[in-house]
């Protein structure tokens, strides 16, 4: 197809489609006006059944919790995809488990750093882990949970890479550990599904006590315990996908040096 | 103003910000500059969420959209600069 | 004010889409991508929202406050969780092509057809 | 027997998580590894097909105990009836048999693969049985993701490894459509459950947002299961993809598409969107396109994988049809023929898979003659090839043919369908089957003139070359095995549908899948609901006389259309310097030049041009 023909075949379409969107948009109740009657009904019952605060960790967590498990598994799914994808192509592999990662680094020209961005981001890295640390086990009572705190404590040890010590980097993430780190994440949280289930109980029953009142953080039963797990694998994960980006572009510039 | 007003002065000009990000993230070519854009457009769209009475979305938005995505981004760029 | 947001969710729709059809940079399109699903954000959020309501936590103030619908929000966090994982595989896509190719051409890269 | 609906999912998701986390001291062992994973497959397949057997006439599970209150689903539940239990039992069943069959098909199977394998098992499990639109999406995506790694898997080898990221891609914007849709769906009725949104839809005037919520939420599917014109990304995966994972895409990925569109239609909008006559033909029509357009494409092929992909494509629009045509006799003759059609295309693809370990190639007139020393896999691969071409007694015979006896009394039910369908599946079968055949008859018995010496061949021979395992001299029993048991699956599905208690329980099923009140009291109010029972056949459906004639005709047509092609220089009227199949490619390339953002622009003018035929005939 030319570029004339598509755009001409595109406009034509786009504007059925915006024209669809228009007429559908027209049946639903003005922007404020949400009906319900699924979200009220979780806001009337999560707090005395769950006795957590934050009811969309609640949802997420424990009464949508399947789509979490879900949601994990694709995470894990697109890591492991990566890890796939980039095996390094024939010319630069050597034999596998010939050495260790952090050997290959270790032989390698990085890029100097200018020393002001390397001391500010090593002072960042306490603080930023910590944030991360926070976010991940306060599911039940702030607006945050395992996913936002994964991310973070993730970004913590890419402050460390960007802080010029990407050998330390490599020896804080070697790949196996990773690996091992989001395997326990994610399969974890299906295991405490499993748990339920031998049991007796439907699968992620919230077995565990909820605590005497609602916002502690001990409070809410698995609620804190699967944020937990999710927060591992989420950080695992990214660590994972920036580590094998990194990697690549290492042995780039290896190359081009 | 009410309260609520407020709210919805705020709530349009956000939209109105993400609509016109979303125009200039899609109109950037240029390789780097497309990420700060994407970066930025991140930025708004977390802003967006807060004024939705959203934090929750507002915090993962901010943690992926304006920082992961882009960084993430970023490397993949540096690995595709040029042909070796 | 009512259909406001609805409008802007199809002109993002619209927006990404074109920039998808138009571009020849696959990592351009991978954005286009990103702004294509950022859509199905707003959208989510917008159709959730209670005029005046709070935001669903209720640490601090009381069990009765009107609250917008949390359960848009937790669709729309794991739609985030998502994006990040699908953009992260399809960049890995695109690196590999990079690799083999030298080109990131959608154009070009079809002429090496299977 | 509940806890196998958890089960299902969990447990290829735990092994999957297993497998990693014990990477590095499986190290080395593959047959560990293999084992694991194939024990973890066969043991869902077992579970799946316990609960497709016992679930009679359907049971609903709610995840973490969350039951329904006052008609509002608070959780997350899986349904489970014959007919989607059943595919996804069919769907480990083509898992297991691949993962024995790529036991030593490539030179190391990393623990990646396993693991992608795993989740992609898992993915496609939760998509059959989720009762919830969000958990569908979520499965859906899931499955996707792993596809999208698994086609790029080994991406060492020469080989477009573009045909991914238009997979991806493609498949991506869908599903984001259909997340719009849910979502608009959702601001409408403040519900995710399936039977929740049906009853709230089918009380309520029908309105635009149903109307495009339901196109929206199907735009994904119709990706997923390439209808035409959304079905470009399919051939290019197909090509990149390794085989065993071929065998998936083409015997179960495909059809799951097909499935959630059916399930959205009879779970959720069928009594809002009416008009009955006006929806069964505008699928109709779809899935007649689809099946044609399928068909030319694939007698023009010359790449095996590609061809077996275009074959896919033509069989999705003949089960899109059968579905279309709103009669339990049609959705059980579909579901027979998705049966069949997943047991013989994957045991077509494993006999490709074979020729490609064994002669380092897929590309037909290479190969032309030279699988001669091939003699079990070339048979096999026949038998397979005229399974396709709907020879009795293979499930495949039956399934059409009961969709077009269905099709030929449509004018009783009041929906579109005639005897005119039976002539083009005939057709189509005849057009899939003799390219299949011709590829047979050239590949392993040397039939037909050697091709002339082609400047491309040359370049395209090593193509695929290194894809497997190299420099073996006989074929390993684990790609022979399931080849052959597949084929015989395949033959074993279509002797049980002679069987009148086999037949009355599918039609039965496809009827109970119908049926949505039922499907919405059974999720929302835990009762099986009792039916008048004229509803549901007593008699299963005769084996009629058109059918028969019709799969005899459509054999004969294939083995003669196969050995016209490959002795037409020899024909009078075709020698002529005439290349069959040339022709199409400039036409071809006017539509579309193999660029994503040529099948982007199809997709959106296809979900227009659907949801102008929508508004038209739905008011």
């Amino acid at each position: 197809m030319t570029p004339k023909a598509r755009r001409w075949l595109f406009a034509i379409g786009m504007a059925g489609l915006v024209a669809c969107y228009l007429w559908a948009f027209h049946g639903l109740p003005g922007f404020g006006n949400y009906p319900g009657p699924y979200g009220p009904e979780i806001l009337s019952r999560a707090i005395p059944e769950t006795n957590a605060t934050g009811v969309v960790s609640a949802i997420n967590f424990d009464y949508r919790g399947f789509d979490t498990v879900g949601e994990e598994f694709i995470l894990f799914a697109a890591a492991a995809g990566m890890s796939v994808v980039l095996r390094r192509l024939r010319g630069e592999r050597e034999q596998e488990q010939d050495h260790s990662p952090a050997d290959e680094v270790m032989h390698r020209n990085v890029a100097p750093t200018s020393s002001a961005l390397r001391v500010a981001a090593l002072i960042l890295v306490g603080p930023t882990a910590l944030i991360g640390w926070w976010l991940a086990t306060h599911a039940q009572t702030n607006p945050s949970g395992g996913f936002q705190g994964g991310v973070i404590l993730a970004s913590a040890f890419m402050l460390v890479y960007l802080s010029g010590e990407s050998i330390a980097f490599r020896r804080l993430s070697p790949v196996h550990l990773l690996d091992v780190a989001e395997a326990m994440g994610a399969g974890g949280f299906a295991a405490v599904g499993l748990a339920a289930v031998v049991q007796g109980l439907p699968f992620l029953y919230n077995y565990l006590p909820l605590g005497q009142s609602p916002g502690a953080v001990s409070s809410s039963g698995t609620i804190a315990l699967i944020s937990f797990l999710v927060g591992i694998e989420v950080a695992a994960a990214f660590m994972l996908i920036v580590g094998e980006l990194l990697e690549q572009t290492l042995l780039r510039r290896e190359g081009s040096s | 103003m009410t309260p609520h007003a407020v709210m919805q002065v705020l709530q349009v000009v956000a939209l109105v910000l993400v609509a016109v990000g979303a125009t200039v993230v899609v109109r950037t070519r240029e390789r780097v500059r497309l990420v700060i854009a994407l970066s930025a457009y991140g930025m708004l769209l977390a802003i967006l969420f807060f004024v939705f009475q959203a934090p929750d979305v507002t915090l993962s938005e901010l943690t992926v959209g304006a920082i992961a995505l882009p960084l993430i981004l970023l490397l993949a760029i540096s690995k595709v600069r040029k042909p070796q | 004010m009512t259909v406001f947001p609805f409008l802007v969710v199809a002109w993002i729709v619209a927006v990404g889409l074109y920039g998808l059809i138009t571009s020849r940079d696959l990592i351009h399109q991978i954005v286009c991508l990103i702004v294509v699903q950022s859509s199905t954000y707003v959208l989510l959020l917008g159709v959730g929202y209670v005029t005046g309501g709070v935001a669903p936590y209720f640490y601090d103030i009381g069990r009765r406050a009107l609250a917008v619908d949390p359960v848009v929000q937790a669709l729309a966090l794991t739609d985030v969780v998502v994006e990040a994982a699908v953009t992260a595989l399809l960049l890995s896509l695109a690196v590999q092509a990079h690799k083999r190719f030298g080109t990131l051409d959608p154009h070009d890269l079809a002429e090496f057809k299977g | 027997m509940s806890q196998l609906f958890p089960l299902s999912v969990a447990v290829p998701l735990l092994v999957a998580a297993g497998l990693l986390a014990f990477r590095s001291l499986l190290q080395g062992k593959r047959h560990v590894r293999g084992l694991v994973a194939v024990a973890a497959s066969a043991s869902v397949a077992v579970m799946l097909l316990v609960l497709t057997l016992r679930t009679g006439a359907g049971s609903a599970y709610w995840f973490a105990g969350f039951h329904p209150s006052g008609g509002v689903a608070i959780g997350i539940d899986f349904t489970a009836g014959p007919l989607n239990a059943g595919l996804a039992c069919l769907g480990a069943v083509l898992m297991t048999a691949s993962m024995i069959f790529a036991w030593r098909y490539f030179t190391q199977v990393g623990a990646y693969f396993h693991v992608l394998m795993l989740t992609f098992l898992a993915g496609m499990t939760g998509f059959c049985l989720a009762g919830d639109v969000f958990d569908l999406f979520v499965w859906f995506e899931l499955m996707g993701v792993s596809a999208y790694a698994l086609t790029a898997y080994r991406p060492e080898e020469r080989g477009p490894i573009q045909g991914g990221l238009n997979f991806a891609i493609t498949n991506s914007v869908g599903a984001y459509l259909s997340l719009t849709g849910i979502a608009m769906i959702y601001g409408r009725t403040g519900a995710l459950n399936m039977a929740q949104i049906s009853r709230y839809v089918s009380t309520h005037p029908t309105s635009g947002l149903v109307v495009i919520g339901f196109l929206l939420i199907i735009t994904g599917l119709l990706v997923k299961a390439a209808i035409v014109p959304f079905h470009f990304w399919l051939a290019d995966a197909h090509a990149v993809a390794p085989t065993p994972v071929c065998v998936l895409f083409s015997g179960v990925m495909v059809e799951l598409g097909l499935y959630g569109i059916a399930r959205m239609y009879w779970s959720v909008f069928g009594t809002a969107l009416g008009h009955r006559a006006a929806i069964s033909h505008v699928f109709l029509g779809l899935g007649v396109l689809t099946a044609i357009v399928g068909a030319l494409y694939c007698f023009r092929e010359r790449h095996i994988k590609r061809l077996l992909a275009f074959s896919t494509i033509s069989h999705a629009g003949m089960f899109l049809a059968g579905f279309a045509l709103l009669t339990p006799l049609g959705l059980a003759g579909a579901a027979l023929a998705v049966l069949a059609h997943g047991f013989v295309k994957g045991a077509l693809f494993l006999g490709a898979g074979i020729v490609l370990h064994r002669l380092h190639s897929v590309n037909e007139t290479y190969l032309h003659g030279r699988g001669r020393h091939l003699r079990l896999t070339g048979a096999m691969f026949t038998i397979a090839a005229l399974g396709l071409a709907d020879l009795p007694p293979f499930g495949t015979f039956l399934g059409k043919g009961w969709i077009t006896d269905s099709a030929a009394g449509a004018a009783n039910h009041g929906v579109a369908g005639g005897p005119w369908l039976a002539a083009v599946f005939c057709a189509c079968s005849v057009l899939t089957a003799g390219a299949v055949l011709r590829v047979a008859g050239g590949v392993f018995y040397g039939l037909g003139d050697p091709p002339g010496e082609d400047p491309r061949m040359a370049a395209e021979a090593n193509e695929e070359k290194g894809e497997s395992d190299s420099g073996r001299q006989r074929t390993p029993l684990t790609m022979l095995i399931p080849t052959g048991v597949l084929v015989l699956l395949g033959v074993a599905s279509g002797i049980a549908a002679l069987l009148p208690r086999f037949a009355v329980a599918l039609e039965t099923a496809a009827a109970r899948f119908q049926d949505q009140q039922a499907y919405a009291s059974l999720v929302l109010g835990g009762a099986q609901p009792a039916h008048p029972a004229p509803l549901y056949p007593q008699v299963p459906p005769d084996v009629t006389a058109a059918a028969v004639i019709a799969a005899l005709c459509s054999v004969a047509g294939a083995i003669l259309l196969a050995l016209t092609a490959l002795y037409w220089r020899r024909l009078p009227v075709l020698r002529k310097g005439y290349e069959p199949g040339r022709g199409l490619q400039g036409l071809i390339e006017s539509f579309q030049s193999g660029v994503i953002n040529d099948y982007i622009t199809w997709l959106v003018a296809g979900v227009a041009a659907l949801g102008g035929i929508l508004a038209l005939v739905i008011r």
